[in-house]
Parts: structure tokens; sequence; C-alpha cells
């Protein structure tokens, strides 16, 4: 390999206009020489601009080093070029994959399984993005207070639930109860601190047989309660907590 | 001492009634009791022995009305009349506006008015309070038994009317009397604070 | 909440909001109502303070009985709600103060903000004043008015 | 007993950063025993300690689950540990804010162990 490197790279050098720089590029990308690959793609590319292959090649060398917009456009060229590049179609459909974008994921890796049906690649791709697509409606990826992950909840000072899920260990569900015994306890978390002096609370830490809470407060008389196992160590709580602290002041936030 | 509130124009007296041991205290409370519009009375509390023996107190409020833009209100207490319950009638009678003294009109009983009028006299010194100051009206109870068995109002007054406060005969288990005696002390204890001589206020 | 005094009122408000307590009474040590919280009838507020002043001073009676040091605060505790009672010094005297209470609170926290409030009157308290004359003077009229229409007659 | 639970406490407050332990009653939040330094409002420690525990003790059970074994309130001045301790006893902690929470957690448990 390193030798046809040497080869295509002298090659390349005693012809700047020659095709060579493709396999060079591509096999640049596949020892992990991202900067030297993209540093030949891009000489290819604006030397051959109508150049769909050159494209690709220069979307998956993007999408590798992470340049995820960068890849896309690249990609987005290339089938302007030639569209049925399959290449661009498996790119382009990973891509939307990772974005949550199940729709679009799905055209570009319907496309690519007809231009190619024994792709075994794409049609695994295609096989998770139809599952995924058949599940019921899932609440957006990483915010845990529109009901999706159990565990945190996110209580008003009415004892109201706003927002998150903390369930039985028999699956049944125990916000709302929860909630409206958990009102009032950041009021008192207030009043312990300052009737003794310890200035402000910050955080409330309860440890119980087989589940370990703990309390925080985002916004004023507003509880943010996290609940884990006991198999999440016990210095790793608060930094959980904080994160979702933050997360929960942000949602409230966007909710105005 | 009565409390007098001007912000809300209220007054409240503690009027105590005084005297010997079943010489018919109970039986003015429980007289007016019965006698006065459910709205203007609150629940008749009695601290009473098996034997109807007043242990600690009775007590009755009652809502005079509005004199002067002022709700007026008065709790009635008894006191324990036996002579071993000195320590409770020292507690009741704290703070009185005005004393009723309930004198057993039967001869035989001669002393024990004499002996309890004492006594009420002793209690007041003891909390500071001049017997001569304190409004004070005397009932002649049980008027209404055979002329042999009472002495009679004249030869009670000589006995302990020596100040010669307003006195009343009276028949407190029927009720004869025994609502001239409380208008009277009331007069005398509303006049007192008319004149500003009492009262904790505001 | 009702205060004979005003400047009673910012102390007990306190004392309810901290403490959780379903009633209040605050009297003088002769059972005369300084302020009071929850009753519904003036009526029962007396007897109450009545009944109230009337324990505090036989159980002081008693401790002087039984002994040197007198008795703090009286706690009777029943299955629903428990009745705390106890003695105190203001600028204005003794007074007592008697609190219902239910399984919302607790003793500590009744006597922890009780202690609380009794801080918070002797500072509040104000000086004194002269005492002056309470009735009109031609109140004889309706005070007679007053006893015709109580007693009928 | 009371013997024993004044040594078990003195034993809590060695722990350096500790300014006060001490055995509640749980539901009337009165003390029991106490070992406090001075300045450390004892009664208050112990209604407010009973009381905040009482309260997560509910929100617990409406999780399913038992009542707190252990509460760590953390504040910017100082922190208030509650262990539960047996027959409606809690055994509290104050402590300074930077006390070492996880030897403060070690010694309320195995003394609250050693007490019921």
């Amino acid at each position: 390999m390193s030798d046809d490197i040497q080869t295509w790279s002298a090659q390349l050098a005693s012809d700047p206009g020659s095709l060579v720089f493709l396999p060079l590029a591509e096999a640049l990308r596949r020892r992990g020489q991202l900067d030297a690959a993209l540093a030949v793609a891009q000489g290819g590319v604006s030397r051959y601009p109508e150049l769909a292959d050159a494209h690709d090649l220069l979307g998956r060398i993007r999408s590798d080093r992470g340049d995820t917009a960068l890849a896309q456009e690249a990609w987005t060229n290339a089938l302007r070029l030639q569209p049925d590049l399959v290449g661009a179609h498996k790119g382009l459909g990973y891509l939307c994959y990772r974005a949550g974008d199940l729709q679009k994921s799905l055209r570009h890796l319907e496309s690519a399984m007809e231009l190619v049906p024994d792709d075994s690649q794409a049609q695994a791709a295609l096989q998770r993005v139809r599952g995924l697509l058949a599940q019921p409606l899932r609440p957006a990826v990483g915010d845990p207070f529109e009901g999706g992950e159990a565990g945190t909840l996110l209580v008003d000072s009415q004892g109201r639930r706003l927002g998150g899920v903390m369930l039985r260990s028999d699956g049944t569900d125990a916000s709302d109860a929860m909630a409206a015994e958990l009102s009032g306890v950041s009021r008192e978390a207030r009043r312990t601190v300052r009737l003794l002096g310890l200035g402000e609370w910050h955080s409330l830490y309860l440890e119980t047989p087989g589940m370990n809470l703990v309390m925080q407060e985002p916004r004023s008389e507003t509880l943010l309660v996290l609940a884990r196992g006991p198999e999440v160590p016990v210095g790793r709580l608060p930094l959980l907590a904080d994160r979702a602290t933050t997360l929960a002041r942000r949602w409230m936030d966007k909710l105005g | 001492m009565s409390l007098v509130n001007f912000a809300a124009r209220e007054i409240t007296c503690k009027l105590v009634y005084y005297g010997p041991g079943r010489s018919g205290k109970t039986s003015n409370l429980q007289y007016i009791h019965g006698r006065v519009p459910e709205a203007r009375r609150g629940r008749m509390v009695s601290l009473a022995t098996e034997s109807d023996r007043t242990l600690f107190f009775d007590f009755l409020p009652l809502e005079l009305g509005t004199i002067s833009g002022f709700t007026t209100r008065f709790q009635l207490y008894t006191v324990p009349g036996q002579v071993y319950y000195n320590a409770t009638r020292r507690l009741v009678l704290q703070g009185a506006d005005g004393v009723v003294f309930v004198a057993d009109s039967q001869a035989r009983r001669f002393d024990d008015n004499l002996e309890s009028f004492q006594n009420l006299q002793e209690n007041l010194l003891e909390q500071g309070i001049d017997v001569r100051s304190l409004p004070t009206v005397l009932q002649y109870n049980k008027q209404d038994l055979p002329a042999e068995l009472v002495l009679t109002p004249a030869d009670l007054e000589d006995a302990l009317n020596f100040r010669s406060v307003p006195s009343f005969s009276a028949d407190a288990l029927h009720g004869s009397g025994v609502f001239e005696t409380l208008k009277a002390l009331s007069a005398l204890v509303l006049k007192r604070l008319a004149a500003g001589n009492s009262g904790e206020s505001v | 909440m009702r205060a004979i005094e005003p400047w009673v009122e910012g102390p007990l408000t306190t004392f309810l909001t901290e403490s959780s307590a379903r009633l209040v009474l605050l009297m003088t040590s002769a059972g005369q109502v300084i302020a009071q919280h929850g009753f519904t009838r003036s009526l029962d507020v007396m007897a109450a303070a009545a009944l109230g002043a009337g324990i505090v001073a036989s159980t002081g009676e008693l401790a002087k009985l039984l002994g040197p040091s007198p008795f703090g605060a009286l706690v009777h505790q029943g299955t629903n709600q428990a009745v705390f009672l106890a003695p105190f010094t203001t600028p204005r005297g003794r007074w007592i103060g008697l609190v219902v209470y239910g399984k919302e609170t607790s003793l500590g926290l009744i006597q922890l903000f009780f202690n609380r409030m009794v801080e918070d009157l002797s500072q509040s308290a104000p000086v004194e004043h002269a005492r002056r004359a309470v009735l009109a003077e031609n109140f004889e009229h309706e005070l007679n008015a007053s006893l015709r229409a109580l007693f009928g007659r | 007993m009371t013997n024993f639970a004044q040594q078990v406490l003195e034993e809590v407050t060695r722990i350096p950063g500790v300014r006060g332990a001490l055995l509640v009653s749980e539901d009337d939040g009165l003390i029991v025993a106490e070992a406090l330094m001075e300045g450390v409002d004892g009664p208050a420690v112990a209604a407010l300690a009973a009381s905040l525990t009482g309260r997560l003790g509910r929100a617990t059970r409406a999780l399913g689950k038992a009542a707190p074994v252990l509460l760590h309130l953390q504040a910017t001045g100082g922190a208030v540990f509650s262990a539960a301790g047996g027959e409606g006893l809690l055994l509290v902690a104050v402590t300074a804010a930077d006390v070492n929470a996880g030897l403060v957690r070690l010694s309320l448990l195995d003394a609250a162990g050693r007490l019921s």
C-alpha cells in the first residue's frame, strides 16, 4: 500500500493533471492521514470541478474528519453532477440518520439500494432506519424533560410535574405522586440553611435502599430530582445533577 | 383588667362571681346562660367535680352589644367556694374587672359568708388590688327559702356591706335578682372604664 | 388572624407561616385574648383562653409545690392534633400562647418558631402609653339599652 | 443507652469540620442526645433536620421506596447530614462546607447502625 502511495504521489508530481489523485487521496484516507488526503482531494476538485467522483471523495474525507456540514455540501455537489452516484447517496443517508432526519436518510438509502441491490452495508443501514421509523414517535434525543428518559423529574413550587418521569420499580408512574410530595422541599431546604446560618443551599442528596436521589433548584422554587440506582457511584450523582440542572434551565428558558 | 382594642373597637371585661361554697355562683351563670339568646353567648364551660361542686371555675362569655361604638364582651367566671381551693380562687381572680359577691342567706352559713368575704379581700390585696377601687356588687341569694332559715337583707347588709356597694336579694335558681346583679356590676365596670381608670389598651 | 394590638400581627404571622400551626391563641395570664388565628367564633376563643390560662396557672402552682424550677411549655399529644401551651414574658407582662398543631408539623418546629415569636414580640412591643378614657360621656344611656336588649328587661 | 449514644455522637464530632452531632426524635424533632460545638443552635438543627427528613420520606414512599437512610443538604456555608438511626431516631450532623462528605456519610451510617 505504501508502495502505491509512493508511486501515485510520484505520478501526481510529474503530472498534476493526472486522475491519479483519486486513488492517492483514498489511500491516504484509509491510512488515517486525513490532512494529506484532504489536500490531495481539494487539489483534484479544483482541477476537475465537474467530476462527481472527486466531490464524493471529498465528502468521505470531510465526514471522517467530522466536518459534517462540509461533507454534506460535497456529497450534494456530487449528486448534482451525477444523480446515480451510490457513494454520495450512502454518505448522505448516513449524515441524515446521524442528524435525526430519518425520512431523508430513508430516501438516500433506498436510492443506493436501487442502484446496487446487493450492497450489504446500505441494506443494513436501510433496515435500521426503517425499524426506527416503524416505532412510535420518540421525543428528541437529549431532552430528559419531554418525557423520554425515566429518573429525572422537574417539579414546580405547587407540587406539579413540569417535566420528566419518575418510575417505581414495578414500572408504574410515580411522577405526579412524587411531585405532590416534593412541593415545598426547596422552600424547606432554604428555610433550614437560612435559620442555621449556612448560606445558600445547592444540593440535597438522599439515599434510600436501592435508589439514590439528588435534588437541586434550577430556578427559584423549582425542584429538579434525579434518581439513580446504587450502581452509579455516589460521587457521580452531583455531576449528573449539575448537568441535568443546566439542561433544565435551558429547557425552561426555551419554554419562556 | 379589661382589654380595649381601639382599632377593632372592642372591649372585653372579666367579671368574677365570688362567695362561699354552694352559695349559688354557678346557678347565677346557668340562669344567665339559659336566658341569653344563643348568638349573644358562648358555650358555658364548667369544671365541676362529680358532686357538682365547681372544681376550678365556670366560665361564660357574653356579648353585650355595642356601647359608644365598642363591641362589648363580658367574661363571667365563678370561683370554687370551698375553703381549700384558695389557690385556684386566686388564679381566677387575676385580672378581674369586677366582682359579684354571692352570699348564702341561710343563717347557718353566716360565718362562711364572712370568711369568704375576708378571703376575697386578702386575695385581692395579694395581687395589689385595693378592694375599695374594684367595682363590687353584693347578692344575697336564697332569699326564697323559709323566713326562719334565712337572714334578712338588712341583717346581711349590716354584716357585709360596710362600703355601701349596690346589693340585691336573689333566688338564683329561679332567676330573681340575677340580671339585676349583673346589670349593676356591668354598669360599674363600664363607668370606671369610661372614666379611664382601668383597661389595657392600644 | 385577629389581634387586639397591631404590633402583635407581624410576629404572629411569621409564626403561623413558619410553624404550620392550625390554631393559635395569645392571651394575658388572666385569660384575656390578645390575638387569635383559626377559631371561627370569638366566643369560643374566650372559652379556650380561659381554659388555657387556667391550665397554665394551675400547673404553675403545681410546679411551685413540687420544686424550685418552674415548668416550661406544656404539651398534650392527641391522635390527630396536639396542644402546646406556654407562658412567656413580654414588655406588656406575662402572656400565654396556646397552639394547636397536627401531623404537618412537629413539636420541635412549633417550639423553635414559638421561641422566635417571643423574641420578635419583645422587640416590637411599643412603649406603654398613658391610659385614656375609653367610652364617651353619654355611654350610660347606651349601656342601659344594651343591657335591656341582652337581658330582656 | 444515653452514655453509649453520647459516646457515638462524640466520635462523629471528631471528624474535622463537624460542628455538632445530635440524636433526634424523628416525629417531634426534639433532641434526645447532643454533642455540639459552641454557637450551634441544637434545637433548631433537630427540628429542621427532622422536618426535612420527614418530608423527603413521604416523597420516597411515593416512589415506592423506604424512608431515606441518609440525607445530605449541602449549602455554601455548611451542610446538614441526617441518617436513620432506628426506632424513630435520626442521627444528625452539622458541618462546615468543606468537610469530607464521604467520611461523614460513612461515620453516620456506621454510628446509626451501632445505635439501632
